[in-house]
């Protein structure tokens, strides 16, 4: 189990292609930094983002799981995080229900043009998480080294 | 198994300094599948792109992992080069270690490790990708330019020049846009109108270009190649087809008092108009708001005056489907109303007027014939104060204007002071700026003619406070090289103030799922590389909506929007992208989930037999993705319960092979 | 009302509207009404049933009816012509191929709540004048039916068919104040800590049977992911705590806006694990943020996920429970 | 900053006046907007400039610190939400905190009163003179 090192959580950011993985990368070419602990997976679109991927994701350990979209109203693709909004907003309630921390999870719409804000949100969603400590309620613990 | 190769760009220092390369090539090298790793200094070179090709060639590899920048920089150079070698270029995946990795990352330590971790997750979704083979799409031949303004005006031209149909919506009832309300244009002085007019006319001409004025975008459909769009023809009350632009109903109109917009309201003009005598198409408008007939039912003059019989009181607005193949949005600019500048006085005085209106106060086709003229008494000014940056270069924070300098500001004060001095040597012109900005070609030495040979005097300052006193503007200023405070006794001030988006932008964005950035400018694709393309394929930007511009540049990007609209539409098909829905047949239920969240309309359903149990048929309804109409989003991924619909290259398990290999700790 | 239901069996196999009947017969038990299909009217007099055990929703197994062929008759609960609506809805059944006769229901018996009454080594259970007789071997019992219907009929949504081609028995209406919410918003009031106890106690118990899933008339996949060796999250068995949960929230996002809340996942369950409490909470949330919506109600309404308003609330926003 | 003599005095300024000076683009709307711009030796701009050179000393012995009005003017105006005001406050709170004393009290305000002074310039006063 963990020792006395100090708690760095595991964190999945499921981006889309058009704006937020973008947005990530003008937070890159403009040098805005945020933890280690945020890894990035590129979903072409907010919509692609099954339940399953954030689920699986805390039963492999992930501490905390934020997915990051065009704002409503920009999507690449028209509609697709419109109903991404709805699935998550469901999808997170669910997860409420169950008594899994709220914080853990998160949903952020970043345009391309916004690197501040990804940095921005990385930071505050590390922060919270790493406040909220390691992801008990949600892993298999089978899948832990 | 795959055979994986892995190569770990240093990009220079860019990742090398920060991320231990050779350690990130030795870890990554035990990962399962891998059976070659090796870093270099550019991968995206000539010779780093030899390096992978020998190495694909070598080592027999299936999959390629490249650890470099974002695949929005470089994917396709390396994809490129894996297919030149034979192999699927679906069977690379890049992991982004300069962005998301050495850029954002100081501690070595941190930023390998990290590296290494999403190497692993690119080389776990390799694992599972298959080849892919891109489908093809016809080309609409045909484009849409959405604004009449000089950049549309352009694109236009350059577009039907080589061959290509055009349609122009603007929203006006005439093209031409902020240039024709111009009086001269820097640097070289010329009049605004003598050349704008003559490419309206062009247009006009021009066999291959449609104008829909008076006309807004109402709904955008389908993709790059295949646009399909409504346009909504508003009701101008008038038969385009029948009015000759004789202009009688427009002089003998009752209603005088509409305050006339193209001179910025300092004249009046009638219910029933035409903009301005150069207008195309040339053809009356009425305004319904005004009309005593439209609004009381009594009147008809015009339409009684009216011989070729145009006028149409019952004209309905019309939507007219037209289909495209490339978009361009040259949807342009307002400057900002500066009343949120109490200080300056524009909402209090008269006199303190707007850049664009004194463009007009000067023009000869303007309300005082080219004669300078004070708008409250229409006397002669005689000292005139220029405000430089109003509205431009604030704070973020600031709500009272833009974050962005407004560019052209510079260049147009120092010709309406050039001008202002030629022609009433009399006058005492004062501008009042933060900083002077002349780069362009003849800009710099155009400023200095101002100062040097018409006795401009520019300080080196801002004006705080104007107040009207018995007629004169008392304006209390800054002058920070001396460092005193300024009083000047003005005539007139005029303001230059920050160039806005088109309000409609944003909407039209939206329509076209374009990107904006915070101002409402389109953002471009790339932008250094891809300046007038907007991100979203098939939608190419025009003009000032990208960000501010003059009118030589605006033009130079008009006709580059062009090239690129003509090199799209010089194809007869389009290469789609693979990376689209597929349903697997054998699990799908059938149940319409996945229609109901495309947006492209893009799933059909069909009637198939199976095979059932004990050498059985059965009939079952199942979904077909059009993959030349579907754009790849995934929404009908996560709708489909049974998982049988799923993205070819963002498969669910390829995802959840990343999301697995970034949780493995 | 058996034999009302028998009745216009015979008839519509005599008169060649349907070739086949859908109903319940007695299983192992004499409590356990299990649906059946009658091919003729012998097989109808001989095994028939109806009575208040019949409890199970007979609109799933229309699925596999379908795609056998023919006509087939169905008698339908109110309860259960919503899951019949859903499926018409999603084209796993076609109309055209069923003769459905509502039949009226005052609720049907729990007979763990009868065994939780003590009763056992049961019988027989006849119903008469208002009372059940129960036969155990240790003699006879009466019991009110009051004291022993099913939770969910308590909470009953709806009395009213949504869908028949005949009725027998009476129309009933729709239940406004069904309380059906009670217990989500119960829960969704304790603190985050106290729910997760909850239904950690609650879902531990899952032994992955898959009887919730097979019940389910909204669960007619071709194939479950969770039996998809290819779905990358096939699993065998329940080893520890999160294995369960995943199946169930997934399960419930699955069948999200498309449930009717018809209660059989609970029924069904040997744990007792009470897992209509997760669908309901999604239906709850759906009403809450998207305006009401009853799954089944109207087969041509648009589902809650395949629509979206621009002004939708925001993950973040929807604060659903307390913190 | 860090290799200015004065970098003490100018962070204890920056961080109690909360400015960013370097967000100034030296367009002198501030110190065109001053209303005590005669009475001042140095004026708005040039306080946000040499806070940033750290010139502090010039400022505290300057009797500018005395003389503006905490209008506010200039906050208001400045299109890069400098806040040169905040800053002169800074200036001038470190030299009345320095002295230990304040220079107005309460009592010493009827004498002062006249019948044209509006009540705001009390409050300004005490913002300028106490600490």
């Amino acid at each position: 189990m963990q020792d006395v090192k100090e708690f760095r959580p595991t964190i999945v950011a499921f981006c889309c292609n058009w704006c937020s993985y973008a947005g990530a990368d003008l937070a890159g070419s403009s040098r805005l930094v945020y933890p280690a602990d945020v890894k990035i997976i590129r979903v072409p679109c907010s919509c692609r983002v099954n339940p399953l991927f954030i689920l699986r994701a805390f039963q492999r350990g992930a501490d905390g799981v934020i997915m990051a979209g065009c704002h409503p109203g920009d999507c690449h693709y028209t509609s697709g995080n419109y109903f991404a909004r709805r699935r998550m907003t469901l999808l997170f309630s669910m997860l409420d229900y169950l008594g899994i921390e709220r914080e853990r999870t998160r949903v952020e719409w970043i345009s391309a043009a916004e690197g501040a804000k990804f940095a921005k949100t990385m930071n505050e969603f590390v922060a919270t998480v790493t406040a909220l400590g390691e992801n008990k309620r949600l892993e298999d613990l089978r899948c832990k080294k | 198994m795959q055979r994986i190769g892995v190569f770990i760009c240093h990009c220079g220092t860019n990742i090398a300094a920060t991320v231990d390369v050779k350690a990130v090539a030795e870890a990554l090298s035990h990962e399962p599948g891998v059976v070659f790793s090796t870093d270099y200094q550019y991968m995206c070179s000539e010779s780093g792109q030899t390096l992978m090709r020998e190495a694909i060639r070598e080592h027999k590899l299936t999959g390629v992992v490249v650890c470099s920048c974002s695949p929005r920089m470089h994917e396709a150079t390396f994809r490129k080069a894996a297919e030149k070698e034979g192999l699927n270029p679906y069977m690379v995946e890049i992991a982004n270690i300069r962005e998301q990795v050495s850029w954002i990352h100081k501690d070595m330590a941190e930023a390998t490790e990290k590296a290494v971790i999403l190497g692993r997750a690119a080389i776990a979704k390799v694992h599972l990708n298959k080849p892919l083979k891109a489908g093809e799409s016809p080309v609409t031949k045909r484009a849409l330019v959405i604004g009449g303004g000089i950049a549309g005006i352009q694109t236009a031209l350059d577009i039907a020049e080589a061959g290509f149909e055009v349609d122009i919506v603007e929203k006006q009832p005439t093209i031409g846009g902020k240039m024709a309300q111009i009086d001269k244009t820097f640097p070289t002085l010329d009049c605004a109108a003598c050349i704008l007019t003559p490419k309206m006319v062009d247009v006009a001409q021009n066999e291959k270009i449609k104008i829909f004025s008076y006309s807004e975008v109402e709904s955008v459909k389908g993709f790059v190649g295949n646009f399909k769009v409504e346009i909504r023809k508003k009701a101008r009350y008038v038969d385009e087809d029948k009015c000759t632009g004789c202009g009688l109903c427009t002089e003998k109109c009752p209603q005088k008092k509409v305050p006339n917009e193209f001179n910025m309201g300092f004249d009046t003009r009638r219910a029933v108009y035409i903009p301005f005598a150069q207008a195309v198409p040339k053809v009356a408008t009425i305004d319904a708001n005004n009309c005593t007939m439209m609004k009381t039912g009594k009147c008809g003059l015009c339409a009684k005056l009216c011989t070729a019989g145009a006028i149409d009181y019952k004209q309905q607005d019309q939507i007219v489907e037209r289909e495209y193949g490339a978009i361009v949005a040259a949807t342009g600019f307002n400057p900002l109303k500066p009343d949120k500048f109490n200080e300056l006085g524009y909402s209090t005085c008269q006199d303190v007027v707007t850049s664009l209106e004194l463009e007009r106060l000067m023009n000869a086709a303007g309300p005082t014939a080219g004669t300078l003229l004070r708008p409250s008494d229409k006397t002669h000014p005689h000292t005139i104060v220029f405000v430089q940056c109003v509205g431009s270069r604030c704070d973020v924070e600031n709500e009272r204007g833009k974050s962005y300098c407004s560019k052209i500001c510079c260049m147009y004060t120092a010709k309406h002071a050039m001008l202002i001095r030629e022609k009433y040597p009399d006058t005492d012109v004062y501008v009042f700026y933060i900083d002077v900005r002349t780069p362009g070609k003849n800009f710099d030495e155009f400023y200095r003619r101002a100062v040097e040979q018409y006795g401009v005097h520019y300080i080196k300052g801002q004006v705080g406070k104007v107040v009207e006193e018995n007629g004169t503007l008392k304006v209390q200023a800054s002058d920070l090289l001396s460092g005193e405070q300024l009083h000047i006794d003005a005539d007139l001030v005029v303001l230059a103030t920050a160039v806005e988006p088109d309000k409609s932008a944003r909407s039209i964005a939206t329509m076209l799922t374009a990107s904006m950035d915070t101002n409402d400018f389109f953002t471009e694709a790339h932008a250094k590389l891809r300046p007038v393309e907007s991100p979203t394929a098939g939608i190419f930007l025009s003009g000032v909506c990208q960000g501010p511009k003059d009118i030589p540049e605006t033009v130079s990007q008009a006709s580059a929007a062009a090239a690129k609209v003509i090199g799209l539409l010089a194809k007869d098909k389009l290469t789609c992208n693979p990376c689209v829905a597929n349903s697997n047949e054998m699990l799908c239920n059938g149940c319409s989930s996945c229609e109901k969240v495309c947006p492209y309309g893009a799933i059909t359903y069909s009637d198939k037999e199976f095979r059932g149990p004990n050498r059985t048929t059965l009939i079952r309804r199942v979904a077909t993705v059009n993959e030349a109409v579907c754009q790849g989003c995934g929404a009908c991924t996560v709708a489909c319960p049974s998982g049988a619909m799923d993205l070819k290259g963002f498969s669910n398990r390829q995802i959840m092979a990343e999301v697995d290999a970034i949780c493995k700790m | 009302m058996q034999e009302m239901m028998k009745n216009r069996a015979y008839a519509l196999l005599e008169n060649g509207t349907v070739d086949r009947v859908l109903g319940w017969t007695r299983g192992e038990f004499a409590y356990d009404m299990t649906p059946a299909v009658f091919r003729n009217a012998d097989e109808v007099k001989n095994g028939f049933v109806y009575n208040d055990f019949c409890a199970a929703n007979l609109s799933k197994y229309l699925v596999k009816e379908c795609r056998a062929g023919g006509k087939i008759l169905v008698f339908l609960k109110p309860c259960d012509t919503y899951s019949f609506n859903q499926l018409l809805a999603e084209h796993r059944i076609k109309r055209d191929m069923i003769y459905v006769v509502g039949i009226e229901c005052f609720g049907k018996a729990d007979v763990e709540k009868i065994k939780e009454m003590g009763i056992e080594g049961i019988t027989g259970i006849t119903a008469k004048d208002g009372i059940y007789t129960v036969s155990t071997i240790y003699g006879d019992k009466a019991i009110k039916p009051a004291d022993v219907m099913a939770e969910r009929c308590l909470a009953c949504k709806s009395k009213k068919h949504v869908v028949y081609d005949e009725l027998i028995g009476n129309e009933g209406e729709v239940v406004e104040d069904c309380n059906r919410f009670d217990m989500v918003a119960k829960l969704e009031a304790m603190t985050p800590d106290e729910r997760y106890e909850f239904w950690r106690g609650e879902l531990s118990r899952c032994i992955r049977c898959n009887a919730c899933r097979n019940i389910c008339p909204a669960c007619t996949c071709e194939q479950c992911i969770f039996d998809n060796p290819n779905s990358g999250v096939s699993q065998k068995a329940a080893v520890n705590s999160f294995e369960e949960n995943m199946f169930h929230i997934i399960r419930a996002f699955h069948v999200a806006g498309r449930c009717t809340d018809c209660g059989e996942c609970s029924r069904v369950c040997p744990q007792n694990i009470p897992l209509h409490l997760l669908n309901r909470k999604f239906i709850k949330d759906v009403n809450t943020f998207y305006g009401d919506y009853q799954a089944g109600e109207d087969p041509t309404a648009k589902p809650p996920l395949g629509k979206y308003e621009k002004n939708d609330i925001e993950p973040g926003e929807a604060g659903g429970a307390k913190e | 900053m860090s290799h200015n003599k004065n970098a003490a005095a100018v962070e204890q300024i920056l961080r109690s006046s909360g400015v960013d000076v370097r967000k100034c683009m030296r367009c002198g709307k501030c110190t065109a907007t001053c209303p005590a711009f005669d009475e001042m030796e140095y004026h708005p701009h040039q306080f946000v400039y040499m806070v940033e050179k750290g010139q502090i000393d010039k400022l505290t012995a300057s009797p500018s610190i005395w003389r503006c009005l905490s209008c506010f003017a200039c906050m208001e105006r400045c299109p890069r939400q400098v806040e040169p005001a905040k800053l002169i406050e800074a200036v001038r709170l470190s030299v009345i905190r320095e002295k230990g004393a304040n220079h107005l009290k309460p009592e010493d305000i009827p004498a002062m009163l006249d019948e044209d002074l509006p009540q705001q310039a009390i409050a300004s006063a005490f913002r300028k003179y106490s600490k």
